[in-house]
């Protein structure tokens, strides 16, 4: 029989231009390819994942995708008292023999773009835009320098983020004028990590001519020609793998770190930007990324110690 | 038209049905926009909000916080002191009550535990509504403003002391750490076990005693009598002996106080720790409350109760009706508060014509 | 020295650029509120025109019909927050709460039903309202200073900000030197005083409302159509809460109320280029404790310099008659 | 030819209150006309529906023999009807100008106007002699002054028809005087006055006709030259009223109250109180005597506690008064109060009611910390028995505790706060303008009170602009100016001439 799917989105929601989105799109391509539908639901609050995933649970489901850090706690806590439902965690890590935990090695991604972006920009200066300042989005911050400062010491990287509430993740004007304001003082890249306020960062950056690096999903279609590339976290896979797993009887539990290697994370080249993608800058990012998947370079995890060395 | 010529149970009954059915009226019609069947959706609502028990359950938990917040705009009402502040005094209450658990939930039992976190939390609302008072008492600074920036710089510093000392080593969740067993808030569900497995726990009847203190405190007392008397004539209040900036102070400091309080059922009693933004607006539905409650712990009680039923059962409903975004039930919510909490007076001349017509 | 190092620039030209949203939501409260009612719900508003404004814009394709649109809407609004206060004497602030939650519930379905994006309208390319280039800017982009001033500062911003600079003076000069100015004033302070002396009290402030939901409207559109080029879910992110406070800052006078429109912009401009930088003494400020900069401002502000504020003391009564 | 005004079969009712029976009765033009009646007669609610305030629920008003529908204030305004009220129709944080502008604009653009406005108000300031600044604002000027642009407005309007609702309640003896000037100088070019006022000598004064109502109805019209104030009161109240009400000997005890050098400067450094000096006994009652805004008020503030003196102190009963080293006067009025100082307030809706709070709720008001039950609660069932008594013993009308008390009529009121002072049992009683607004059968009441409290040993200051409640009350009179006493009499020595002398700040002693 086709198996029962459940997908938890966090309080960003399903069309959070980000994780939940991306994962929203994942649920998606599955079930165009296998007829398999799949539950859907948000739970605003960390009271309401627990809600909801308990309420999940007790349908037997077959498999609940809960997307967001923010849903650790409650899959936990679920998990332990469901045993037989199996649970993907994205984005966190909680312990269970049915949790699947996956989280993303944001920072090999985010310094493959910091590559390009130093190599593209002729001022050596970037810029980072985040929504709120968490270990995630500093995580991104951080990869993102390393590889700017491996093309080029000297480039700067200039760091805002847009707020400390939810809103943060929702104000593109903010976005927008943060992305202004370090073009004023030189930047000719940026890197916008903020959900739908990086939506005023890109079309910001296209306004004034320069370029942006877009986030989660492949964004470079936004503005053709103006999106250097995208720092894709491929949260869509992520699902559609597990889903996949499930209907095929082949899904384990454990902790799943996704990098480059595993295709959790990468850059983003299409017939969007493939005219702002030099040959030279895709060689070059190319070599990179080879050097980290072969372990030759290392980029280091902002989270392991909450510091950046850059 | 004037509804003091209503008779008692036409204002206390029959508007607020008739409002209510208003503004579920012009949602029905959202919700057959939607394409989706208006009756068999407020049947869903009813149903998983207030008859089924584990539903009735997520509900009063849900206005268990509601009730703190109200009373905490509530209070300050009373004197004539807009509290816009209660957000932000809710989410450093729970700064307070997490420091308490972190410090102490290895070592003290529940029962001086759950104290202790209750008394953090108050404190630190307090503390956090303790500036904007103290402005508006000594140097007339308006509290509107002062508890709109203060709201600002809560979720700043938050955010701040959060990411930097409380998420543990190698976490993502930007949350402390979850507190031991002992911290938890005891469910009313281990008395009652048709509540089903929910949060409900003891904060509630927290609540309903603290509608009950402040109802005798504000109408019953000598002190809730100049509370009242400030808010109503502050000349007055004065020429009475009243010593306003103290009570301006005072009334800021309890109403802080309150709303952190809101943090001791959301944190101690569901989540058990602390994590980024975890108020979600409930200091705003506070004033919502309040101004629909008319300040009024009956009326407190009340939209605290539908407000919960409204979260939990458009919640279910929106799992069941795909087409009906969650987002339906802030705009329902937003309807509610129009009809019932501002035109309440909406059918009173109607009203008044059809009984004056009968009799 | 080069003037753009010093960042000042930069600062200024983003205070300019950031104002109009709380200076346009501001004149509209300071309508509203001499009149007498008390508009908490200018964010409901400015969500309501931003959404409407760029929804209409998309499928037209033509920003103009957006600010048309956006102005009905929010006119709408405000007249229904009217007949609330006014003709129905209910609470004033349960009324604009309402329309606030209300419309942050409805953008979103309206949007979603509609585009299918999140919440989100499609991007309105070709039919934002763009920058206005002075004329002779090419000639002088290259004068030091005057370059900048010229073609940063003063020029080289939409239309929409040139009108919210206009509106001082303009809302000022009603206020003050009309007579519909002195009827609202009078309204709002004593309306027993007005009704006395024959002006309609309750047309007063229908008239005040629906110039506020017109201003308010304009915020929206510049949120909308200028800033971003699309809508998106509660992006108006409290600008109608900061523009209250902007008001109760400049005691519900247009002048001072625009100036702590301008600090709200100043220091979130100053705020932006602090991040990250090492400032003496303090050192490296986290960035989330320099997002307060703004708000701290205000209160010290509020709390060391300003004289008590007064509201205009009718704010909030509906008008009965009867004492 | 027709008269001015015909009120024909007008009825009003509000609720269950009728507050206007079948009003009929017409007014000549040219004719300074009374109306007088108890409070709550239905005066002020006749004049509204003139005024087109309120609508009458039937009958016809005619004008110059037309029966006209006037349906708001707007319209009556157009048929040449002005109206001075009880209170102030004026926009206190505006300038006179601005204020008489306002509904009379010449056109949208206001800047140009104010200019020849303002040329028209001092030329008209000139010829009836009214002292106003046109570029004062409302509240910088004293209430009598207020009432002058009152009056300024509805001269600049040309108001053919004018109301006067109560309008020498708050003026002293000149300025009413002068206001009668006006009125006269009115008369004379045709116009026609309604005069409401609760003193029944200005009727005499001034009137051509007058027109009694009791209970919302006309109980009699009679021409002014052909009555008396007895025969007035008779017809208003319903029993004859007395005029010296008896008194036990004067026999003044130890000092209660002595102040000394008692100073007080206002922010700017503007001298308000001028070194003040005396003593009040037990069971004498001292009149502060004066024209309104000479200091009286801040006395008053000062000795009850709400406001702190600059310098100079006050001894109660041979201690000084605890001033001391504060900083703000924050609770102070308790402390006074507990010391036995009891305080009628000059302005009873500002400082001596909370309006909202029903009658039984402010029997106890600046008391409640007296009245808790062994729970530390206030002790409702005790108040409301004796709220009963209260309510009984001084005449309060309605009777009903739970009304709110911004429903009962100024004097009843007044009545309120006195009957709560009194019963606090003070030693000290600080009173301020105890009958302004108040009809004379509630005067009556309420100096009967204050006598009787004085004969019981209760020392008694009384700040009161009327010289007839001077005389009925005191035994000795100080007279204020300027923020100095400029004098003092006994009551055997009470001199019209002589107390306007040193209210005006002539010394003379
Ligand atoms: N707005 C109102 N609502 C309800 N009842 C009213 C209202 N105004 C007046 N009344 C009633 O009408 C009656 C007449 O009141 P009115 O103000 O006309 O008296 P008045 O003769 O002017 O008294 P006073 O001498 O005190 O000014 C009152 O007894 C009162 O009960
Ligand atoms: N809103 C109201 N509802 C009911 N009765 C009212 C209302 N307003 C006034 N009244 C009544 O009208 C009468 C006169 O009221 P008014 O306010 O004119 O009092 P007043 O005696 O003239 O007092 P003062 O002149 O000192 O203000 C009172 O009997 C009062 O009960
Ligand atoms: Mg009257
Ligand atoms: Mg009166």
């Amino acid at each position: 029989a086709a198996p029962k799917l459940g997908i938890v989105y966090d309080a960003g929601g399903k069309f959070d231009k980000s994780f939940n989105q991306s994962a929203f799109e994942g649920a998606s391509r599955f079930k165009k390819e296998t007829n398999i539908g799949f539950i859907e639901v948000q739970a605003s609050s960390d009271t309401q994942a627990e809600q909801v995933l308990r309420g999940l649970a007790r349908k037997n489901l077959d498999l609940i995708a809960s997307i967001g850090f923010a849903q650790t706690q409650a899959v936990a806590k679920v998990a332990k008292e469901f045993p037989k439902v199996r649970f993907v965690l994205i984005d966190g890590v909680a312990q269970g023999a049915n949790v699947n935990s996956i989280t993303f090695k944001e920072e090999e991604g985010s310094y493959l773009v910091g590559v390009a972006a130093a190599m593209a920009s002729k001022t050596k200066k970037l810029g980072f835009i985040g929504g709120i300042d968490i270990p995630l989005i500093r995580t991104f911050a951080c990869g993102y320098a390393q590889g700017a400062k491996a093309v080029d010491k000297k480039s700067e990287v200039f760091q805002n983020m847009v707020g400390t509430t939810a809103a943060a993740w929702n104000d593109p004007a903010k976005g927008g004028e943060l992305a202004r304001s370090q073009f004023e003082r030189g930047v000719d890249v940026v890197f916008a990590v903020a959900g739908g306020s990086g939506m005023g960062t890109l079309q910001t950056a296209k306004e004034k001519g320069k370029l942006s690096i877009g986030v989660d999903s492949n964004q470079n279609s936004l503005y053709p020609g103006s999106v250097l590339t995208s720092m894709v976290k491929r949260v869509d896979n992520a699902v559609y793998d597990a889903f996949m797993q499930v209907k095929d009887g082949k899904w384990q539990a454990g902790v799943t770190a996704k990098g480059l290697k595993e295709g959790g994370v990468d850059w983003a080249l299409d017939e969007h930007n493939r005219k702002l993608i030099t040959p030279e800058i895709e060689k070059k990012v190319l070599g990179v990324r080879k050097d980290i998947i072969d372990g030759k370079t290392k980029v280091i995890d902002y989270r392991v110690s909450n510091s950046c060395p850059v | 038209m004037n509804n003091n010529d209503l008779p008692r149970w036409a204002t206390a009954f029959v508007l607020p049905v008739l409002n209510l059915m208003s503004a579920l009226l012009v949602a029905a019609l959202v919700i057959h926009l939607l394409g989706e069947d208006p009756v068999d959706s407020m049947r869903i609502l009813i149903n998983s909000a207030i008859v089924n028990p584990e539903g009735l359950s997520y509900t009063l938990f849900y206005a268990s916080t509601f009730i703190f917040t109200g009373l905490s705009v509530s209070i300050a009402m009373q004197a004539g002191l807009f509290n816009i502040g209660s957000e932000g005094q809710m989410y450093f209450g729970g700064l307070g009550l997490t420091l308490a658990m972190l410090a102490l939930d290895a070592s003290l039992p529940w029962w001086l535990l759950i104290p202790c976190g209750i008394a953090g939390a108050a404190l630190f609302g307090a503390l956090w509504a303790f500036l904007p008072g103290y402005l508006q008492a000594k140097r007339g600074s308006h509290v509107v403003v002062t508890t709109i920036m203060f709201n600002f710089i809560c979720a700043s510093l938050m955010n701040f002391i959060i990411v930097k000392y409380l998420i543990p080593p190698g976490e993502q969740n930007t949350a402390s750490r979850v507190f031991s067993a002992a911290a938890e808030m005891p469910r009313l569900n281990t008395w009652f076990p048709v509540l089903g497995d929910t949060p409900l726990n003891v904060s509630f009847l927290l609540a309903i005693a603290a509608l009950a203190v402040y109802g005798v405190m504000v109408w019953r007392s000598a002190w809730g009598y100049k509370l009242r008397a400030t808010g109503l004539n502050k000349h007055a209040a004065h020429y009475a002996g009243v010593k306003i900036s103290s009570m301006i102070i005072i009334v800021m400091l309890i109403s802080g106080a309150l709303a952190g309080l809101g943090s001791v059922n959301s944190i101690m009693g569901s989540t058990h720790y602390l994590s980024l933004n975890f108020v979600g607006g409930a200091g705003f539905v506070g004033i919502a409350i309040a101004l629909m409650g008319r300040q009024h712990p009956v009326g407190i009680f009340l939209s605290a109760v539908l407000f919960g039923a409204l979260i939990q059962g458009g919640f279910d409903l929106s799992l069941e009706k795909p087409n009906i975004p969650t987002e339906t039930f802030i705009f329902i919510q937003g309807l509610i508060i129009l009809f019932c909490g501002a035109m309440e007076n909406f059918y009173a001349p109607v009203i008044g014509k059809l009984l004056r017509a009968k009799g | 020295m080069n003037f753009e190092d010093l960042h000042l620039g930069s600062i200024l030209v983003s205070t300019v650029r950031n104002a109009p949203v709380l200076i346009f939501a501001a004149m509209a409260g300071l309508f509203a509120e001499r009149s007498g009612v008390i508009d908490i719900g200018l964010e409901g508003k400015i969500l309501a025109s931003a959404f409407v404004s760029a929804a209409v814009a998309f499928a037209t394709q033509n920003p103009w019909y957006g600010v048309a649109a956006g102005v009905a809407i929010s006119v709408a609004l405000a007249t229904l927050q009217g007949y609330v206060s006014i003709t129905q004497k209910g609470n004033q602030l349960v009324g604009g709460i309402a329309i606030n939650i209300a419309m942050s519930g409805l953008t979103f379905v309206v949007a979603q039903f509609f585009f299918q994006q999140g919440g989100r309208t499609p991007d309105l390319g070709q039919a934002r309202l763009f920058d206005v280039v002075l004329p002779g800017s090419a000639a002088v982009a290259d004068l030091p200073f005057i370059g900048w001033l010229y073609t940063k500062l003063i020029g080289g911003h939409s239309v929409l900000v040139y009108l919210a600079f206009a509106l001082v003076p303009l809302v000022h000069w009603v206020l003050y030197h009309t007579r519909f100015g002195l009827r609202l004033r009078a309204c709002g302070e004593n309306p027993h005083a007005a009704d006395a002396a024959g002006v309609s009290v309750e047309w007063t402030r229908y008239k005040a409302m629906i110039i506020a939901g017109v201003l308010c409207s304009f915020s929206g559109a510049y949120l909308a159509i200028v800033q971003s080029g699309f809508f998106l879910r509660d992006m108006s992110a409290g600008a109608g809460y900061l523009a209250l406070t902007a008001m109760v800052f400049g005691n519900w006078r247009p002048v001072y109320t625009f100036l702590g429109c301008l600090m709200f912009g100043f220091f979130g401009a100053v705020q932006i280029q602090i991040e990250g930088v090492d400032l003496p003494v303090v050192g490296r400020l986290p960035g989330s404790l320099i997002q307060m900069v703004p708000y701290v401002v205000t209160v010290i502000v509020l709390a060391g310099l300003m004289a008590k504020s007064v509201a205009p003391k009718a704010i909030g009564v509906p008008f009965v008659k009867s004492r | 030819m027709h008269p001015a005004v015909e009120f024909r079969g007008i009825s009003k009712q509000f609720g269950a209150v009728k507050a206007n029976t079948d009003v009929s009765f017409a007014i000549a033009k040219g004719a300074i006309h009374g109306l007088v009646g108890e409070n709550g007669a239905g005066k002020s609610t006749l004049m509204s529906i003139l005024y087109g305030y309120y609508r009458a629920d039937s009958g016809d008003i005619l004008l110059d023999g037309q029966v006209q529908p006037i349906h708001s204030s707007h319209e009556a305004i157009r048929l040449g009807i002005g109206m001075v009220h009880q209170h102030f129709m004026l926009v206190e944080n505006m300038t006179v100008l601005d204020n008489v502008m306002l509904g009379a604009e010449g056109g949208f653009q206001l800047a140009s106007q104010r200019a020849g406005v303002e040329a028209r108000l001092r030329e008209i300031c000139a010829r009836y002699r009214l002292d106003v600044d046109p570029l004062a604002t409302i509240h910088d000027l004293s209430v009598g002054a207020q009432q002058r642009v009152e009056i300024l407005k509805q001269i600049y309007r040309s108001a053919n028809i004018l109301i006067l609702d109560e309008p020498t309640a708050v003026l002293t003896a000149q300025e009413t005087a002068s206001l009668f000037e006006i009125l006269r100088l009115f008369k004379e070019q045709g116009k026609t006055i309604i005069l409401i006022t609760h003193k029944l000598q200005e009727i005499l004064d001034i009137t051509d006709t007058v027109t009694v109502m009791r209970g919302g109805r006309v109980v009699g019209a009679v021409e002014t030259a052909r009555t008396s104030k007895e025969e007035l009161a008779n017809m208003m109240v319903g029993r004859p009223i007395e005029n010296n009400l008896p008194r036990a000997p004067y026999k003044p005890g130890a000092p209660v109250l002595e102040v000394r050098d008692l100073e007080l400067k206002d922010d700017n450094g503007v001298t308000l109180l001028n070194k003040l000096n005396f003593t009040l006994r037990a069971g004498e009652i001292v009149a502060i005597a004066g024209v309104s805004g000479n200091g009286q008020s801040e006395l008053m503030e000062i000795l009850s506690g709400m406001r702190l003196p600059t310098s100079g102190q006050a001894d109660f009963q041979g201690k000084p008064l605890p001033y001391g080293k504060r900083h703000d006067p924050d609770g102070l009025p308790r402390e006074f109060r507990e010391l036995g100082i009891g305080h009628v307030p000059e302005d009873r809706l500002r400082d001596g009611v909370v309006k909202n709070f029903s009658v039984m709720q402010n029997t106890f008001f600046g008391y409640q910390d007296k009245v808790k039950n062994r729970w530390g609660l206030i002790d409702f069932k005790g108040i409301a028995a004796r709220c009963a008594g209260l309510l009984r013993e001084f005449d309060v009308r309605p009777a009903n505790p739970d009304l709110r008390i911004g429903l009962l009529s100024g004097g009843n009121q007044q009545k309120v706060v006195i009957a709560r002072e009194v019963l606090a049992g003070p030693k000290l009683m600080l009173v301020g303008q105890p009958t302004r607004g108040v009809d004379i059968g509630t005067i009556e009441s309420i100096h009967t009170q204050l006598l009787a409290l004085r004969d019981k040993g209760v020392a008694i200051l009384l700040v009161s602009v009327e010289l007839e409640e001077v005389r009925a009350l005191a035994d000795r009179i100080l007279v204020m100016c300027g923020g100095s006493i400029t004098g003092e009499l006994k009551i055997e020595e009470f001199d019209t001439t002589r107390i306007g002398l040193l209210m005006g700040g002539m010394h003379k002693s």
